[in-house]
């Protein structure tokens, strides 16, 4: 089901991404880059479902300078999202729908490539945070999103 | 994964002099974290908000709020209890206190007011655990004078840069071995055995526990005065008080009614956990310490104060809601706070004058029995609730339980007293107290400094 | 609020029957809106929570809770009070309770159980505030039985559609004439003159002021029995109770201590705006009537119920945490509630038996006048609490406030009671109440239903 979404998520997107492939890093962010964004989150919304999050990304403070994909696909490419797209292909849309929890949550997975996108973007400002002379295990983690939460989408008031 | 070879990388901070254990002084640490030091540098500001922040002379609470010389009739803390302030006073002040002036008080006070982990090593050749145990026992001005084999001085600095980060790593860690016993009880009690906080701990609970090394309930145990966290059935107030009451302890004997008394010393910690915040996994520092942009880094900000005086920083990162807003929504919560703590203050007022006045008609102690074992239950929920920094912030719903149960304790010994032949009348009226006791029972505490 | 704002948009439907102000039944609007009738048709449905939801036989509270008739001795919810259920039910339930079954009451009643706006339009001959006023003080069974020109009966199904929507726009509305008046009122109270509903309230405010009203303490003003909600001096107990004190209004007198009393009816929209959801904006209809995705377009359920038989849509929209872990949060603030209720109640009854015990004792109404102020400000507050639903989640913190007041009335009129001469023993114990009133003083009530 996940791989599925993701799938048909990459292909909406695919127009885009190939202008991604090789361009992981921050600077290129920072840069020109914003140009190409703006176009993009509309491959999203495609799927209504995921209409109130491109609103609320549309009001956050990141509407400028990242996209959907920035914050939630891997940076690393192409090799595991081509994958990633080869397997949603076999899938119609149609199939796509109605057997998902909502509200939408993200699985774990998803959350932990979402984080390594913010520190990707922030590496510089996170330096010290996230040296590595904390504990290397699980115990030693930071979540951005324990604080940051809502920098992707204007949540709720909270 | 591009993120981990990017973490690798990272250079956090270049080492320009080296510090160790036995660096106290926080000024050396300042040359290679010169962000950190200089805001820590600036805990000796003072700026005040409706409940909290500092004043440059510490505001004079037994003044404030007369009725605390009748709560703490008889004991230390009816001669000067003042507003905290920011930590780089915290040796002076407690150097100052007319605590520590009038009364004798024990070493064991030093523990969270000074650097003092190495004067524990030294005391115990290296062993800080068995220097701990020795320094409780002293008397303050020997603990206080404590000095190296060369000659300087041991406790000269309030706590400081070592006494949360580790010299090699910087990594955060707990050092007070009151602390790293009484989380072990209270993992104990929540069926955690053979907890290790410095194994065990993770990096965000650290960013409590950095915090709770001091801010929590303590008392001094035996008469060597053992700095003991009482937490072995758990931390809540009432499991606090089932400890005292199991061990028959007591701070001191009330001055008017000779009741045995708790005294609850700032409960952050305890309180704390009891909150919807702490439910939310927020840390202490997550509002006390947070992040600073400064030029290209995010620094914490060791300007410890008051949440309320940069709400932004502190609340609007996790809270998208105009500051005043916010401000105005823990002012609602501690306004409600503050009006429940004045109705109990007013119901143990009541109490204790009662009782005072069943014993001037003659009442016996075992009459009293009740009124008097209700007298030490209604003071602990207040005291716990007052003494607690936060107005109520910490723990909303919970310290509003415990000022109702100390309201119906004390309104129940006010019968209790005048079934048991109180007057019915009568104002309540301030008594002049009993000798006040030191933290130690007198007879057998140190001679008084000199 | 971004989730509601949102929907403004999309309101996609087809008009395949017309409905009007007369159309009460929600079955033809049922073919417009398939979805929220379906929906609506569920509050049939029952399923408890630990503290709320509903039964097939609804709980009969007097029975879980003794204590309820000793706090209501002398009055009609001494007879029978139950657990409240689905909308679906509440003409019927009103029907059926011993309220009415064995006492006197008003027409006043139907203005909440009943889709009624219709019938006040036609008693009043178009004028729906005339008939209201007219409808009030018909005997219960009047207005019960009210029929249109046709002799079909105008009051005929519960709360439905049009009581909430505009059948032109389906636009949010208010239609209850108490509320319409209540709401000016408080808003005057709040410096706001000249308040009209229909024109100044924002949709968001209208997806709680829906609620409001019904969900509202209200009184019976003078022998015409005129609905009222008390809210000239503002909405918190306290203002309540300055206004009926400066009225000099009781519900009924005590039948144990003969005080005159108050009583709390369901007051949620009260609690919830001193609660922290309303002061961040959140709605009653955010929490009781989440959106539901039907295919691509988003449905508000009408399924109104406890929110926490479905967490997920209730909550986890705003709250992105696990759903038990929510629930064991919302326990928390529920249980720390029923126990603050416990320890009141345990207080009132005191109070009550020691006041009858000073009367056996020959005390005179002057000597106990104390007591009895007491009691009113007791019973009042507690009733406040125990009457809202939520069991203090709504307001948490104001809850605690309230109880703990309580709490501080009652056991000083204990002691009240025992200076006025009450023998200090005695165990609390129910007694007989003397006969029960209506919720309209008999004499000038309407003649029981035959
Ligand atoms: C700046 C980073 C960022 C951008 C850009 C961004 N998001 Fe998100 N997104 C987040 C974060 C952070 C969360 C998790 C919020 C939480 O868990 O509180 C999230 C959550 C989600 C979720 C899951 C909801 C949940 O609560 O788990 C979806 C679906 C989503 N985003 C879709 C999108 C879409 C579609 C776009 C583009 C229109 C987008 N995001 C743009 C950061 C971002
Ligand atoms: C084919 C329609 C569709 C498109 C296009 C789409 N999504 Fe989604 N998305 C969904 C559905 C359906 C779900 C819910 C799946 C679930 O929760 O199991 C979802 C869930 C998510 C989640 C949270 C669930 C998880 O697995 O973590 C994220 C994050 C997300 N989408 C991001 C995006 C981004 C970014 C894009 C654009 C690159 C996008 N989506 C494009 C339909 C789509
Ligand atoms: C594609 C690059 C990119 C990604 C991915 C990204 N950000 Fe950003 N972020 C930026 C840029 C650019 C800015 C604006 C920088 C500035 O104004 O200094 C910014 C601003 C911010 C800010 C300051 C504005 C605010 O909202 O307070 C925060 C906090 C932040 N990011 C956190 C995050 C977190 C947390 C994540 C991951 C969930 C994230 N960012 C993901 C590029 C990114
Ligand atoms: C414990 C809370 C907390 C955590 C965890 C956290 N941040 Fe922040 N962050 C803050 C606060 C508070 C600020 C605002 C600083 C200010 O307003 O001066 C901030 C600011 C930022 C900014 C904006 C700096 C500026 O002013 O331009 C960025 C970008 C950022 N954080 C990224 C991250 C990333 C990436 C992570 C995860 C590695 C992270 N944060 C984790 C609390 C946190
Ligand atoms: C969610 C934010 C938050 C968290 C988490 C938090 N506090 Fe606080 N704290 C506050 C606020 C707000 C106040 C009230 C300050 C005031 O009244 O000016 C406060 C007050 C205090 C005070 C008194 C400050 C003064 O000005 O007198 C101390 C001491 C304190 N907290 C320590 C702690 C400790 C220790 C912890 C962790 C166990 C903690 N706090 C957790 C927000 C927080
Ligand atoms: C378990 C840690 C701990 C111990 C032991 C301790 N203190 Fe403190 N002390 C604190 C903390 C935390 C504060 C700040 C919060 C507050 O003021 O309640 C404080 C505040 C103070 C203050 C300033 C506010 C006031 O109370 O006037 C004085 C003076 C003081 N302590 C003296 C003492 C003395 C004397 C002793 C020994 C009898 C002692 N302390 C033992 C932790 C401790
Ligand atoms: C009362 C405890 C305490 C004391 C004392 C203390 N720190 Fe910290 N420090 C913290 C906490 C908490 C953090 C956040 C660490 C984390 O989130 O992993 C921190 C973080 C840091 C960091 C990592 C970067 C950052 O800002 O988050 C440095 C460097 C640092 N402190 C230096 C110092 C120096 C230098 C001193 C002495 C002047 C000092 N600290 C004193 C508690 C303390
Ligand atoms: C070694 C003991 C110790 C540790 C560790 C400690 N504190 Fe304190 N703290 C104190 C003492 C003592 C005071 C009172 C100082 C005074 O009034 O002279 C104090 C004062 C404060 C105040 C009041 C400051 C003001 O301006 O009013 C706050 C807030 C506070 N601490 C929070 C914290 C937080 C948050 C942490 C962890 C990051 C922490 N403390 C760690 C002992 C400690
Ligand atoms: C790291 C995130 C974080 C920080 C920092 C934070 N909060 Fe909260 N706050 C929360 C969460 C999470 C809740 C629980 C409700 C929820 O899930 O939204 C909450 C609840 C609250 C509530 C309602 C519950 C209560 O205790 O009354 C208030 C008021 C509040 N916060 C105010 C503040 C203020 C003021 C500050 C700063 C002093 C602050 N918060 C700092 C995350 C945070
Ligand atoms: C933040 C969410 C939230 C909001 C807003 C809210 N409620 Fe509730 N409500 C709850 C919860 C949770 C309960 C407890 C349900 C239970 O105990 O099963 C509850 C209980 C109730 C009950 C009793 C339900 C039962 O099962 O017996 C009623 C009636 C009610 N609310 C009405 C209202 C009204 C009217 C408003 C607006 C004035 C409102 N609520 C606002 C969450 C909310
Ligand atoms: C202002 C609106 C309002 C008025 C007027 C009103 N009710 Fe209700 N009634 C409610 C609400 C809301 C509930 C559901 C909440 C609850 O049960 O507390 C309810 C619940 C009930 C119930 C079911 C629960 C229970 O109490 O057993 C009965 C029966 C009932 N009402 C009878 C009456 C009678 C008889 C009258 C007239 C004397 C009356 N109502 C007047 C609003 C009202
Ligand atoms: C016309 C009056 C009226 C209006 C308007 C009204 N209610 Fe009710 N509500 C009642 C009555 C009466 C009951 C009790 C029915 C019974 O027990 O027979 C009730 C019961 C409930 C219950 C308990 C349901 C259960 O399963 O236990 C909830 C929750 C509730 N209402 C919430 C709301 C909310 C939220 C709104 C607005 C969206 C609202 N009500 C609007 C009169 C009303
Ligand atoms: C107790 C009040 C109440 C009653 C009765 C009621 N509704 Fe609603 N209805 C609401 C609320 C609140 C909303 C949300 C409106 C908004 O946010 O603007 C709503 C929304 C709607 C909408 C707009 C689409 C949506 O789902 O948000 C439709 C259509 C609707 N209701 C139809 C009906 C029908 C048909 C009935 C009768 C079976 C009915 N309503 C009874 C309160 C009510
Ligand atoms: C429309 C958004 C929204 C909805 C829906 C909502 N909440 Fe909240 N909740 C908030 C906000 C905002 C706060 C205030 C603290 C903050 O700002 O984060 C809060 C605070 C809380 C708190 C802490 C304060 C308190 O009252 O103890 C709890 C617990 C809580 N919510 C639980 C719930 C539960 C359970 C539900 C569902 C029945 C729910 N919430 C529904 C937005 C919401
Ligand atoms: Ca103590
Ligand atoms: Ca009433």
């Amino acid at each position: 089901m996940k791989k599925r979404i993701w799938g048909t998520a990459a292909i909406g997107c695919s127009v885009l991404l190939g202008s991604f492939v090789g361009a992981g890093s921050y600077t290129f962010h920072y840069g020109e880059g914003f140009s190409y964004f703006r176009k993009d989150p509309a491959s999203c919304v495609n799927c209504h479902i995921m209409q109130p999050h491109y609103d609320t990304w549309l009001k956050s403070s990141h509407h400028a300078v990242a996209n959907c994909i920035d914050c939630h696909l891997p940076h690393e490419f192409p090799h595991d999202f081509i994958a990633k797209a080869e397997n949603g292909w076999n899938h119609s849309w149609a199939f796509t729908f109605d057997d998902f929890p909502e509200p939408i949550r993200m699985t774990a997975r998803n959350r932990r490539t979402l984080e390594d996108n913010c520190k990707a973007c922030h590496g510089p400002l996170t330096d010290q945070m996230l040296a590595d002379h904390h504990r290397p295990d699980e115990r030693g983690a930071v979540s951005c999103l324990h604080c940051h939460s809502n920098v992707g989408h204007t949540a709720p008031p909270r | 994964n591009i993120f981990t070879r990017k973490q690798e990388a990272r250079v956090p901070f270049q080492r320009l002099v080296e510090v160790d254990e036995s660096t106290t002084d926080p000024a050396p640490w300042g040359v290679n974290w010169p962000h950190q030091y200089d805001s820590y540098l600036r805990t000796v500001d003072h700026e005040r908000t409706r409940y909290g922040g500092s004043d440059a002379i510490p505001k004079q609470k037994l003044d404030a709020d007369p009725w605390l010389r009748t709560m703490w009739a008889g004991y230390a803390f009816s001669l000067d209890y003042r507003e905290a302030r920011g930590h780089a006073h915290m040796l002076w002040d407690q150097d100052h206190t007319e605590r520590v002036l009038q009364r004798p008080q024990p070493g064991a006070c030093l523990h969270c007011h000074s650097s003092i982990i190495e004067a524990y090593r030294h005391v115990g050749d290296g062993d800080v655990m068995a220097g701990f145990r020795q320094v409780n026992a002293m008397t303050w001005n020997e603990a206080r004078n404590l000095t190296n084999d060369a000659g300087h001085p041991l406790v000269a600095h309030p706590m400081s840069c070592v006494d949360c980060h580790d010299p090699e790593t910087m990594r955060l860690r707990v050092t007070r071995p009151g602390f790293i016993e009484g989380i072990r009880k209270l993992k104990a009690a929540e069926g955690i055995d053979d907890y290790d906080v410095h194994r065990d701990a993770t990096r965000h609970e650290l960013r409590t526990f950095v915090c709770a090394q001091c801010h929590v309930e303590y008392y001094f145990a035996g008469t060597d005065t053992q700095l003991t966290y009482p937490w072995d059935k758990g931390i809540r107030a009432e499991e606090i008080e089932a400890y005292y009451d199991e061990i028959d302890f007591s701070d001191w004997r009330h001055g008017i009614t000779a009741a045995p008394m708790l005294k609850a010393q700032h409960p952050e910690f305890e309180l704390w956990s009891q909150g919807v915040h702490a439910k939310a996994g927020v840390a202490c520092a997550d509002c006390h310490m947070p992040y600073r942009r400064v030029g290209a880094m995010k620094v914490s900000d060791h300007h410890v104060r008051s949440p309320l005086l940069d709400v932004a920083a502190s609340c609007q990162t996790c809270h998208r809601v105009p500051e005043e807003e916010l401000l105005e929504r823990a002012h609602v919560t501690q306004d409600r706070t503050q009006g429940l703590i004045d109705r109990a203050a007013a119901a143990l007022t009541d109490m204790i004058d009662a009782i005072r006045r069943a014993k001037e008609a003659g009442a016996s102690d075992e009459q009293l029995a009740e009124a008097l074992r209700l007298h030490r239950r209604a003071q602990w929920r207040l005291d716990f609730v007052y003494s607690e920094n936060s107005r109520g912030f910490h723990a909303a719903q919970e310290s509003a339980r415990l000022l109702a149960e100390s309201i119906d304790y004390s309104r129940q010994g006010v019968a209790a007293a005048i079934v048991a032949g109180a007057s019915p009348e009568g104002t309540p009226q301030v008594v002049e107290a009993s000798p006040v006791e030191g933290v130690t029972p007198s007879e057998e505490a140190p001679s008084p400094r000199e």
